[in-house]
């Protein structure tokens, strides 16, 4: 193994003229290492104007996504020997406005989160008594896959659609309304569904499947959206065929 | 400049209940929540065991109480732990309400599991990712409040201070680099921890002890600072946590003859069953501090990264590992590429947790009015000379919501907005925010280079075993440090995103309280809970069953005074564990 | 944010039946008549069993279905791939015209011959 | 520092047209998308072939001529190669959307996938015993 290797790193500046640029630092290639300890060791020893964001590095807080080599990963649990001898390429997520360097906007997805209100509604209102709502393993398990969401945006930054139709809700969203609608505690699936059911929403996914590829935390976004397509379907159906009983 | 009725700082699991805690007690109030990180990226994010309250049938609130005073070494106040006790069961089903996927048992109850020194089990847990879902259902449930204002990635840099009286604070939106003031009646802290003064840490690179320096400086004192809790099984490299969840399901501690070496040291028998408050659900202290030992007798085992015993969990096979700790079994394959189904987890004692913090009343009400303070920033103090495991969420949620509740109450007592005075501060800082922004271009050295120096000194002095020579030596190394960071360099000066400039913030907060940490620990000459001198090997009740309270003296140095601990029920006693 | 659609819910179970069917069905048939038979792999069937088969009522609903499904399943995805792959979200409307007329007049020229 | 001094220039980057060419997923995608015309054109041949054979025996005898020129071989073998890629896909795919039950319990998608599988060999099976002269 050779004990150095080659990050060529993207550098933008927003208060400086030009478009982002490639830049190449060389850090030592350990193995333990991920892309993020060589982006902090280049920080802190080679070029402290470089900026990145990171928190946990322990893959649960969301920040680190960065594009390595072409695909959407998180950096703090991607490793540099699994390039070597490299050079590894690592540049801000695609399909998101760059506001320096690897740092990209995510102000479209905090926007278009509250939409599809992914909290527990309650028609009863919110009675607090001295017991919890009943919850079997087995109707946990129906929507604990998509509650493992960190939000980290790899989804987003792989879905081409995504790209393509900035008004696309998206997949990480969409998930987090199904972790909502699929809970047995919540019942808020149909208002849900005004805002899933939607040319933006749910019909504007091709399931391209990069998004469950991408995910680090086996969310499955396509087949959460896959699977909401049906619902949707089949209530829309039902309510041409038994409009007195639609909501 | 904005004006809001209460500025919330933090946007973890504290700043979130206290934001919610603070419109379920007036929604006509309009809330500024102001995180450096989207709320959701905060540390709480990555607690994983789980969080205590008494719910499960033949436990009490008073037991749980006893539990945590002992393990706090009687440091702990004890009208607060017993506000505590009573409101963590509620707060957590609140939790549940909300959508919380807490574990459940067959029958569709919450499930809970044992913890280290807990006598009960009464560990409420999501799998062992706890700290994410209750982080991402507080964050999701705070979305449905418009009366919240987010100031995501905003920086706050100081606190504005007029008349005695809090008015808000100024912050930098990191995006652009603009430099605004945020006004309220009233200041809740909930900035969390200060781990990154340690090299070696399971806290994640935004735990800079920022709200405890804003605190600091702005006149209200910290208290107990000397007491931190190191876990004793974190992964080497990384500092990677993996969970106490793992020895209360069953995990052995094993030295390196494959030893449970937990015995030698007062912590119990071992059987093959765990058993609760003994061995290796013994408390944290007792453990990290017997790891100390067996490295001193030659026990442990030699990696490039530092002595390592093991741990063991090899006996639960994988359907337990799977369901109940999968988040171990992916940290291990990913970051130590190893199984833990077959093989054993190398561990070794990791900076964890800050029991100290900005001193606040059970209310959350620090000393200057209008400050308030929740979650690992503040000291009421439930934790004492050492926290338990999982005490430290449901506290979250307790004070945050106290803290919230209180400063609802005194901005709607107080209505008078920010005047002359508090406009000139704001000013005042923007200018000094100027001057390091563009005027730190050619300093001598890397803003990198004085904190890891400030994270070794820390370790070297104020680690699991500290003296008085340690001490002395590791206070003049950061007198030092103060001067070298005065001279540092901040490089970058573009406006947008700027993280350099972040970090040389942040490591000014960090010297402030790696100051008070040591000083503190100074004048402690006891061994109490998570501080042990060497020196002075003994408790001393006599003496010193008090509180530290530090605050800056004009020269801008540390001065430490003390506070009675308060006694309700649980006069001090001998803290007993397996026997 | 857009109204709740009910034709794109119309659209995408039509789509999904038309992908069913027709992965059912096509490559069979397409197989045998496309490959199979012109290549003399094996004879064709004689005319006389052919018009049997195809005069029989339950072929001539299975054939219609099988065609219009299949059209609505081409419609839809080929109205995706040029509003997304080829960018001419601005042309939507010519397009969906294109795409959804195509698949009716299809249709119906499927029902004269199916059933003439 | 105000907000008018900050610079919030953000860069934007476009899509190319080309965005497919990419990535191998991506193209695997377009191609599964582009089966759809293929498909069409499945319709237009059966529909051709079936008017030819209601036109009476001569003119299926032309149609059967016409399809096998080598044009039309090779056009129907490209066009095979996408409903096959399509019929795969789609048995691949589809099933991820729906949760079938059996005895309350969710059964694996790769269950439900089979399913799909066994009941496309049935129906080729069932085709091609009526096309053969079984019936
Ligand atoms: C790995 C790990 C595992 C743990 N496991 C458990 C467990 O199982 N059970 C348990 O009870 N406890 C556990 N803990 C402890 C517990 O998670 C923490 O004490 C707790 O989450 C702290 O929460 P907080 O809300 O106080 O702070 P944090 O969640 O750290 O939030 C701090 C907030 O303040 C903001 N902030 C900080 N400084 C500034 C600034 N200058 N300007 C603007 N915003 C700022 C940050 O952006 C962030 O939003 C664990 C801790 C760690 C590190
Ligand atoms: S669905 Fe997966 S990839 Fe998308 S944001 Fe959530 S965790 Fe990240
Ligand atoms: S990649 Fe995009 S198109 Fe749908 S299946 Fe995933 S959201
Ligand atoms: S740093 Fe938190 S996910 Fe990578």
């Amino acid at each position: 193994m050779p004990d150095t290797i080659t990050l060529q790193v993207t550098r933008y500046r927003p208060d400086a003229d030009g478009p982002p640029t490639l830049q190449e630092y060389v850090v030592p290639l350990r193995e333990e290492w991920a892309v993020l300890d060589g982006l902090n060791y280049i920080k802190d020893q080679l070029d402290g104007t470089l900026s990145f964001r990171w928190s946990c590095r322990m893959g649960i807080c969301g920040s680190c996504g960065m594009t390595v080599n072409g695909d959407p990963a998180l950096t703090c649990g991607t490793f540099l020997t699994d390039y070597a001898p490299g050079p590894v390429r690592v540049e801000p997520l695609a399909n998101f406005p760059v506001i320096r360097d690897l740092v990209v906007e995510i102000d479209d997805f905090m926007r278009k989160l509250p939409e599809v209100k992914p909290w527990l509604v309650r028609e009863d209102g919110e009675a607090l008594d001295d017991v919890e709502f009943l919850q079997t393993p087995a109707e946990m398990d129906e929507y604990k896959q998509y509650s493992m969401c960190i939000n980290c945006m790899l989804c987003y930054a792989a879905c081409p659609v995504y790209g393509l139709e900035p008004d696309f809700l998206g997949p990480a969203a969409i998930a987090l309304a199904q972790r909502y609608n699929l809970d047995s505690r919540d019942q808020g699936a149909h208002q849900r569904l005004d805002v899933l059911a939607t040319a933006e929403g749910i019909w504007a996914c091709t399931y391209v499947g990069e998004c469950t590829t991408a995910c680090p935390k086996g969310v499955d976004p396509a087949g959460a959206i896959q699977r909401y397509k049906l619902t949707a379907a089949t209530r829309t159906l039902r309510s041409f065929l038994m409009p007195w009983r639609a909501r | 400049m904005a004006d809001h009725d209460v500025v919330v700082v933090g946007g973890g699991g504290a700043g979130l209940r206290a934001a919610i805690a603070i419109l379920q007690t007036d929604p006509r109030l309009d809330v500024a929540v102001v995180s450096k990180v989207y709320p959701m990226r905060s540390h709480t994010v990555s607690a994983e065991g789980g969080a205590a309250a008494v719910i499960a049938a033949g436990d009490t609130l008073d037991e749980h109480a006893y539990d945590t005073v002992s393990g706090s070494d009687w440091l702990s106040d004890q009208d607060a732990v017993e506000a505590f006790v009573a409101e963590a069961p509620r707060e957590l089903l609140q939790l549940e309400h909300w959508g919380c996927p807490w574990s459940r048992m067959p029958d569709g109850e919450v499930a809970v599991r044992a913890f280290g020194g807990m006598k009960k089990m009464r560990t409420w847990f999501a799998a062992d990712k706890t700290g994410f879902h209750l982080l991402h259902t507080l964050f999701q449930t705070s979305l449905q409040y418009e009366q919240i204002t987010r100031y995501d990635e905003w920086y706050v840099t100081t606190l504005l201070v007029d008349e005695n009286r809090v008015h808000g604070v100024v912050g930098i939106e990191l995006a652009t680099g603009r430099i605004e003031a945020i006004t309220g009646r009233a200041v809740v802290l909930c900035t969390g921890g200060c781990g990154r003064v340690f090299p070696f840490t399971t806290n994640g690179n935004i735990k800079t002890g920022d709200g405890m320096a804003l605190a600091y400086r702005a006149g209200a004192p910290l208290k107990d600072m000397e007491f931190v809790q190191y876990h004793p099984t974190g992964l080497p490299f990384t500092g990677i946590l993996i969970t106490e969840a793992a020895r209360a399901e069953g995990g052995w501690l094993l030295n390196k003859d494959g030893y449970r070496y937990l015995q030698d040291y007062d912590l119990g028998t071992p059987s093959p069953e765990p058993v609760l408050r003994s061995m290796e659900l013994g408390p944290r202290d007792r453990l990290s501090q017997a790891f100390v030992h067996e490295q001193e007798k030659g026990n442990t085992v030699d990696t490039p990264y530092g002595p390592v015993v093991y741990l063991d969990l090899r006996h639960l096979g994988a359907g337990v590992i799977d369901s109940k700790l999968p988040f171990v079994r992916e940290l291990c394959l990913q970051y130590e590429r190893i199984d833990p189904v077959h093989e054993l987890i190398p561990v070794r004692p990791v900076q964890h947790y800050m029991m100290g913090g900005v001193h606040t009343d059970i209310d959350g009400a620090t000393g200057l009015p209008g400050l308030y303070a929740a979650g690992e920033v503040a000291c009421v103090s439930i934790n004492g000379a050492n926290r338990l495991g999982s005490n430290s969420l449901p506290e979250l949620l307790v004070f945050g919501r106290r803290a919230g509740i209180a400063a609802a109450g005194f901005a709607a007592t107080d209505r008078r907005g920010p005047g002359h005075a508090v406009q000139a501060q704001a000013a005042d800082e923007h200018r000094r925010l100027e001057r390091d922004l563009l005027a730190r271009r050619d300093g001598r050295e890397r803003i990198a280079d004085v904190r890891t120096d400030m994270q070794h000194t820390m370790e070297g002095s104020a680690g699991i075993y500290r003296d008085t020579e340690t001490l002395v030596k590791g206070a003049d190394r950061l007198r030092e440090l103060r001067e070298r960071f005065g001279k540092a360099t901040i490089e970058d000066d573009s406006r947008a995103f700027n993280t350099e400039l972040v970090a040389a913030l942040e490591l000014g907060f960090m010297l402030d309280v790696a100051e008070t940490i040591v000083a503190c620990a100074l004048r402690r000459e006891e061994s109490r809970g998570a501080h042990q001198r060497t020196d002075f090997p003994r408790r001393d009740d006599a003496r010193l069953l008090a509180h530290s309270l530090v605050t800056r003296d004009p020269t801008g140095s540390p001065r430490v005074g003390y506070l009675p601990v308060t006694i309700t029920r649980w006069p001090p006693g001998e803290r007993v564990y397996g026997r | 944010m857009a109204k709740r659609s009910s034709s794109e819910a119309v659209a995408w179970l039509l789509f999904s039946a038309g992908g069913v069917v027709s992965a059912l069905l096509a490559p069979i048939l397409l197989l045998l008549f496309g490959v199979i038979f012109p290549l003399g792999v094996l004879a064709p069937p004689e005319h006389a069993h052919m018009e049997a088969v195809l005069r029989h009522p339950l072929t001539q609903v299975v054939l219609l279905g099988l065609c219009v499904l299949s059209l609505l399943h081409w419609a839809h995805r080929f109205r995706y791939a040029l509003h997304e792959g080829l960018q001419l979200k601005r042309l939507r409307a010519p397009i969906n015209l294109l795409c959804y007329g195509g698949a009716i007049a299809g249709s119906l020229w499927a029902a004269v011959v199916v059933f003439g | 520092m105000t907000a008018n001094q900050a610079d919030v220039r953000r860069y934007r980057p476009r899509t190319s047209v080309f965005w497919w060419v990419h990535r191998r997923s991506y193209l695997l995608f377009v191609l599964r998308e582009l089966s759809c015309v293929f498909v069409a054109w499945f319709v237009v041949y059966l529909v051709l072939l079936v008017a030819a054979a209601h036109r009476g025996s001569d003119s299926y005898q032309q149609f059967l001529e016409w399809s096998s020129r080598p044009w039309m071989v090779v056009l129907n073998l490209v066009a095979l190669a996408f409903v096959v890629l399509h019929a795969i896909t789609w048995f691949t795919l589809a099933p991820k959307a729906m949760v079938v039950r059996l005895q309350g319990r969710p059964l694996p998608a790769r269950m439900v996938a089979g399913g799909h599988f066994a009941a496309w060999a049935v129906a080729s099976a069932v085709v091609a015993w009526i096309v053969l002269g079984g019936w």
